[in-house]
């Protein structure tokens, strides 16, 4: 235990949070919508990454801060793409189904990413410099993820709330019918609806690129601490998301300082468990 | 004749809304009770207090001389109490048969599968779904889905049938078949309480009568004094056509 | 008009034990290993079902309770030293204490909310068994091989771990279908529907959805038991493995959810179409991208699954196959 | 047409699809009619193992079983194995895909002997793939060479019919520990930060106390779970411990990242080596990061272990040199190999060595032989433990260490830095 580590430890999880956050706004924009809980999510923040390297390393050598610019377009399409070939048919059926049909679209994305990319460790090579003061070292890529993670988050929040299309996504999101009886074509809303949610995972896998060597197979590992991260601010709540992403983020940098690493996946899952039993909705959420 | 169920000072709140305030009376044991009044009044919020839907209520229900209130739904199902909704929930992925077969195992009497199979198989006869005892729930017509409603309820052998208007959006002709299921019941000693927008049914039927308006308990008597009753006329006032009818068909 | 009772149980059973019993009295290991497989894929999808397709409740991580008994017993045999069937018999008791504990608190939450809970749960456990030195951390646990020798040697112990796998296999699809055919299994088929109905005609849920989870954790802790005295090894990665929690919500889907017949069904469909594609070089590549379309399909056209689509297409097959 | 029947009409083409094409498995190096001019009786030696096409071993797997097909190749073009009596062996391997998974293993090898009526058995890549072979293959007890399968708990559980070909997991960072200490004797302070898997944490379990054992201290000792590519809280700790070393690692991506992480927050440390993932050549796509990583490896291109070396320790030399091995391999693959394409083919040696000298593909003769096996391929030595306890248990072999160093054209690439004999540049401490 070392608490000179403190300080550094929370500001760099503090910072990742953010990221989490944004790609957990995503998952939890798709469950509030339309109660769906989206298992093609860690594959697609690793066709996140993807897009960003492979837009890097081909011929153009595109600026891996562009490639963020395309990751949030192609989201936005494969999401939209996905929700009708997937979910439009059965978007009514109980949560298994929605959870099943997702679950297919997940092994189909990573049948197809392995065997194109294979499993070997990709990285985008970019660097950003660093600040430092003390022992506190700031990274120009992780600072530069957090304000991205701020804008796409902002530019989320403006959408729903500032919007024509954001008041009827909000309708339908609250009661399907009564939108539909006031001329909103809720099945487009929806399609929109997994098409943000689809391109903030995208963007946040994008980000991510940037910050960690990736594979095929690391968006797992961020789908599961999506789950954690929705379920602390609440499912459906996206400004509780961006708040889970931060707490979570602090919480694993601060707690490595006293407890062992490797144990501190228990305690998050743990607190999670909790929070799922005593307040469903979310730290942030009224209570149940 | 002896009071089976008496409700004192009930009073159910939803948050600052009061749903149902101080509502009192008593129901004896062998009668049909009509439970009247315009849409919002607090009749089911009233029935989900007897049978422990809403087990957080000021006052106190008694049943059978014994109290009932804050007991959970099934604890009151149990002692005799069961319930045919308002809004149909069948369920919908058993066969007609299971849903009523539910009813009968679980209620009052805990049969086992075989015994509570045989009741079912009555009650289906009686309410006349028993060419339809194989089929999914899910599958039948709004009519049969109310029968089926009702023969679920009844499967339990019901010392009192909480009936939330099962007659709506019946025929005449259906109307009237059910209208016999209750006098039929009465007669077998099953205690009814009847909420019903249908007035002459409901006066039809009732030897009693309480009027809910707001929560509150406005009038009680029989068909003839409650229709009477200046009070209740007024309270119908907000619903022109009901008072319209509930003059008229009194 | 009455139904005619067809005796599918006998049926069922004897169908099992007689492909039990093909692989040895012709002498196919290979064939052996493909069944051992699938009988332990028929306990944990219809184990599942029990949970999932009677009570409604989707338990996407129950593949814990597999891990649990597999690390239970391999403790048992290898830091005990106890023979493999009362470790397997004892393993189960702790998974049982655990999945009542656990359904305690968590049978209260609906939907999604239950499902990612036993996400939480299995993920949880994972990292617990990782760090825990008792169970060999992430290293695991192994046998010396020397171990099989008090079995008569390592093939007898492959074949005693087929034996015990039917077993398991034939008595969990025994309990799944005296459930689905008794009150008990009528309680939990009405709180699946409607659980506010259930409990207004007089059910007390949380003791059935208890009892229903219990059940339905026990078959997998000893299939899992099964398999890893029969591996050798046991590591908390595939102890605990997401991936084939999902696999067996898959089966029952393919098969028909809530039907007794139908995790059986899914789990030979499933096993059988991914040894097709895994030993074929021409789709190996597309193995997953396959398998994915075709849940998919099946989810969004076929969506009572291959048993539940045939007793929708022929009624006349509601009476023979539950 | 409705949904339901186009469905149906699709899954009954599937069905009828899957039915009337044939599983064969995939084969390659069938015994050729031409060229068989020799009077000896031709005989097929069936040879069977599963590798990972899929999952989370796909890469290392995918090589290695490059490195079998090449010794299949150059054994066919060869005209085949000749033993003493006369007899021509021609290698038809026969191999599935097993997935990555355990349970898929254990079926597939027993669907190898028994359906497929291998002789021989290669095995699957990664440590608890193996173990899960070796069960069946001892049941059965046929003979297993083993690459890709370093834990050294494998090799440790009474097998007798198992044969190590790789050197042992715990001798991953002992190596590195010695060429650090012979670097910079005045290391003192060693962080250990390490992924909580079985294979890391068994290489860990060696090198922890090996450390301590020549005098220095482990200021950090955290273990990491799998899939963990965020390495901020240690590198804070590490920061904070200010240790003159650091060891660890795990697999491809986490190390990897650790690497990255090492680099952009400036830790100091003069020495780092990492498991698995520094030979791997994309590990070079982090950049400088990359720059003066060490990383143990079981072989690499520029090791050459030649007659010369073997004569020095009185054991023969068998097989091809290191340049024909890695020309040939580039011929056929267009690729550079790997230590996993390297293991591959040193199984394969080792097998058809083991064949020539049993004179028979019967496994009692054959474990005769490799017990008593003492030889030096392109690969290095391979000699097998007899010990009851280990038996099978590679020896001799030794690791070969690597260093990302930056040329003078500005180019990083791995030199190999240790065994001295071996070198292709000097170990550098990290600047």
């Amino acid at each position: 235990m070392s608490l000179e580590a403190l300080i550094p430890s929370a500001i760099d999880g503090l910072m990742l949070g953010f990221v989490y956050g944004l790609a957990a706004m995503g998952l939890t924009l798709i469950f509030g919508v339309m109660r769906v809980i989206n298992l093609s999510h860690g594959p697609v923040i690793a066709l996140g990454m993807f897009v960003v390297y492979t837009l890097f390393t081909g011929p153009l050598g595109v600026n891996p801060y562009l490639g963020i610019v395309a990751a949030l377009v192609i989201g936005l399409a494969f999401g939209v793409v996905e929700y009708f070939v997937a979910l439009d048919r059965v978007i009514n059926a109980p949560e298994l189904t929605t959870l099943l049909a997702t679950f297919s679209v997940n092994l189909m994305i990573i049948g197809i990413a392995t065997s194109v990319f294979t499993t070997t460790p990709r990285a985008v090579d970019v660097s950003l410099g660093s600040v430092g003061i003390g022992n506190v070292t700031v990274l120009g890529t992780h600072a530069v993820a957090v304000l991205v993670a701020i804008v796409v988050a902002a530019g989320l929040y403006g959408l729903l709330f500032r919007t024509r299309v954001g008041k009827s996504i909000r309708a339908v999101a609250n009661n399907r019918a009564a939108a539909e009886l006031m001329g909103i074509d809720s099945r487009r809303m929806l399609a929109l609806a997994f098409g943000i949610g689809t391109s903030l995972a995208m963007v946040s896998g994008a980000l991510l690129s940037t910050l960690f060597p990736f594979n095929p197979l690391s968006g797992t590992g961020y789908e599961v601490k999506s789950f954690v991260i929705v379920v602390l601010g609440g499912l459906g709540n996206p400004t509780g998301a961006l708040l889970g992403g931060i707490v979570i983020g602090l919480l694993e940098g601060v707690t490595t300082v006293f407890i062992p690493v490797s144990w501190v996946p228990v305690l998050e899952y743990v607190i999670f468990i909790l929070i799922l039993l005593v307040r469903p909705a979310g730290l942030l959420g009224a209570r149940a | 004749m002896s009071v089976i169920l008496s409700v004192q000072n009930v009073t159910v709140r939803f948050g600052g809304l009061v749903a149902v305030d101080a509502a009192t009376f008593d129901v004896e044991q062998g009668t049909i009770l009509g439970l009247i009044g315009p849409n919002g009044a607090g009749k089911t919020t009233l029935f989900n207090a007897i049978n422990g839907v809403y087990n957080r209520h000021g006052g106190s229900i008694v049943f059978d001389g014994a109290r009932i209130s804050g007991l959970r739904p099934y604890d009151v199902a149990k002692r005799g109490i069961a319930r045919a909704h308002q809004i149909v929930r069948p369920l919908n992925d058993l066969s007609v048969i299971a849903n009523v077969t539910v009813g009968a195992a679980f209620g009052r009497e805990d049969l086992s599968l075989g015994a509570a199979r045989k009741v079912a198989e009555e009650r289906l006869a009686w309410l006349g779904l028993a060419d339809r005892a194989e089929v999914l729930a899910a599958k039948l017509n709004v009519a049969q889905k109310k029968r089926l409603e009702l023969a679920r309820a009844l499967a339990s052998k019901p010392r009192l049938l909480l009936a939330d208007e099962v007659l709506a959006g019946l025929n005449p002709q259906e109307v009237g078949d059910m209208l016999g299921v209750f006098r039929q019941l009465r007669s077998q000693g099953v205690t009814v309480v009847m909420i019903e927008h249908l007035m002459h049914a409901v006066m039809n039927v009732s030897d009693r009568v309480v009027v809910l308006d707001y929560g509150k308990k406005i009038a009680e008597g029989s068909p003839q004094e409650v229709t009477n009753d200046p009070k209740v006329i007024e309270a119908y006032l907000g619903d022109p056509k009901l008072a319209a009818r509930i003059t008229e068909e009194g | 008009m009455k139904r005619m009772r067809v005796p599918f149980l006998p049926a069922i059973v004897a169908l099992l034990a007689v492909l039990a019993a093909f692989p040895i009295l012709t002498n196919n290991p290979s064939m052996r290993e493909e069944l051992f497989l699938v009988f332990m894929l028929v306990t944990l999808a219809s184990s599942i079902n029990i949970i999932m397709g009677y009570t409604g409740y989707v338990s996407f991580g129950h593949i814990v309770f597999f891990g649990l008994g597999g690390y239970f017993a391999f403790y048992l045999m290898q830091i005990q030293g106890w023979h493999f069937i009362p470790s397997l018999i004892v393993a189960a008791i702790p998974s049982a204490v655990i999945a009542a504990l656990i359904g305690f608190p968590i049978l209260r939450l609906r939907g999604a909310y239950f499902a990612l809970a036993t996400v939480g749960i299995n993920e949880a456990m994972r990292v617990v068994f990782n760090n825990w030195d008792l169970f060999g951390g992430a290293v695991g646990m192994f046998f010396n091989f020397s171990v099989y020798t008090q079995y008569g040697g390592a093939k007898a112990a492959s074949e005693l771990a087929y034996y015990t796998m039917t077993v398991v296999a034939i008595a969990t699809i025994t309990v799944s279908y005296l459930i689905k055919r008794s009150k008990f299994g009528l309680a939990l088929m009405a709180i699946r529907e409607d659980q506010d109905v259930a409990m207004i005609v007089g059910i007390r849920p949380s003791r059935p959805k208890i009892a229903a989870y219990v059940i339905s954790a026990v078959f997998p802790a000893m299939a899992g038991a099964t398999f890893f005295f029969k591996n050798g090894i046991i590591e908390p990665g595939h102890a605990f493995e997401l991936l084939r929690s999902i696999e067996s919500l898959v089966m029952v889907v393919l098969g028909g959810i809530g039907t007794v017949a139908g995790p059986i069904v899914g789990a030979a469909a499933y096993e059988w179409l991914r040894g097709f594609l895994i030993t074929n070089p021409a789709l190996a590549n597309f193995q997953l991208f396959l398998a994915g379309l075709l849940l998919l399909v099946t989810v969004l056209f076929v969506s009572s699954g291959l048993v539940g689509w045939l007793r929708e297409r022929f009624p006349v097959l509601r009476g023979y196959v539950p | 047409m409705r949904p339901t029947r186009i469905v149906a009409i699709a899954i009954v083409g599937l069905v009828a699809a899957a039915c009337g094409g044939t599983t064969t498995p995939q084969a390659s190096g069938a015994p050729t009619a031409g060229g068989s001019a020799a009077p000896a009786v031709s005989k097929a030696l069936n040879i069977g193992f599963t590798n990972s096409q899929t999952g989370a071993q796909q890469v290392a797997s995918t090589k290695q079983t490059e490195g079998i097909k090449l010794w299949v190749d150059q054994v066919t073009k060869a005209g085949g194995i000749k033993l003493k009596d006369g007899t021509v062996l021609m290698p038809k391997v026969t191999f599935y895909d097993d997935g990555s998974a355990t349970d898929r293993v254990q079926q597939l090898y027993t669907k190898l002997i028994n359906d497929d009526k291998v002789d021989v058995l290669l095995s699957p890549y990664s440590s608890s793939l193996v173990k899960a072979a070796a069960v069946v293959s001892e049941q059965n007890g046929k003979v297993m060479i083993t690459a890709g399968g370093a834990d050294d708990a494998t090799m440790e559980q009474g097998f007798t019919n198992i044969y190590q070909v790789y050197s042992p997991g715990s001798k991953y960072l002992t190596g590195a520990i010695d060429l650090m200490l012979k670097l910079d004797p005045s290391i003192k302070k060693v962080a250990i930060v390490n992924e909580k898997d079985s294979f890391s944490v068994s290489v860990v379990t060696a090198a922890k106390p090996y450390a301590e054992s020549k005098g220095l201290q482990v200021v950090v000792n955290q273990g990491y779970d799998t899939g963990t590519t965020d390495f901020a809280p240690f590198i804070n700790q590490i920061v904070a411990a200010a240790p003159d070393a650091i060891i660890g690692g795990g697999h491809l991506v986490d190390g990897t990242a650790f690497a990255k992480a090492l680099k952009e927050k400036n830790v100091s440390a003069r020495f780092v080596a990492l498991l698995v993932a520094p030979p791997e050549p994309t590990f070079a796509d982090i950049g400088d990061a990359a720059n003066f990583t060490v990383g143990p490896s079981q072989w690499e291109i520029p090791v050459k272990y030649n007659e010369a070396a073997a004569k020095a320790l009185n054991i023969p030399f068998y097989g091809i040199t290191s340049d024909s091995f890695t020309s040939a391999y580039r011929a056929m693959f267009n690729s550079a190999p790997s230590y996993h394409s390297a293991g591959g083919f040193a199984a394969g040696l080792i097998l058809q060595r083991a064949l020539e000298d049993a004179g028979s593909t019967d496994p009692a003769k054959l474990r005769a032989s490799l017990d008593k096996t003492d030889v030096m391929t392109f690969f290095g030595r391979t000699k097998f433990s007899t010990d009851a306890k280990t038996h099978g248990k590679q020896v001799a072999h030794d690791m070969v260490y690597i260093q990302w160093q930056k040329g003078s054209d500005g180019k990083l690439a791995a030199q190999v830095v240790w065994p001295t004999e071996a070198k292709t540049a000097e170990a550098q401490l990290r600047k």
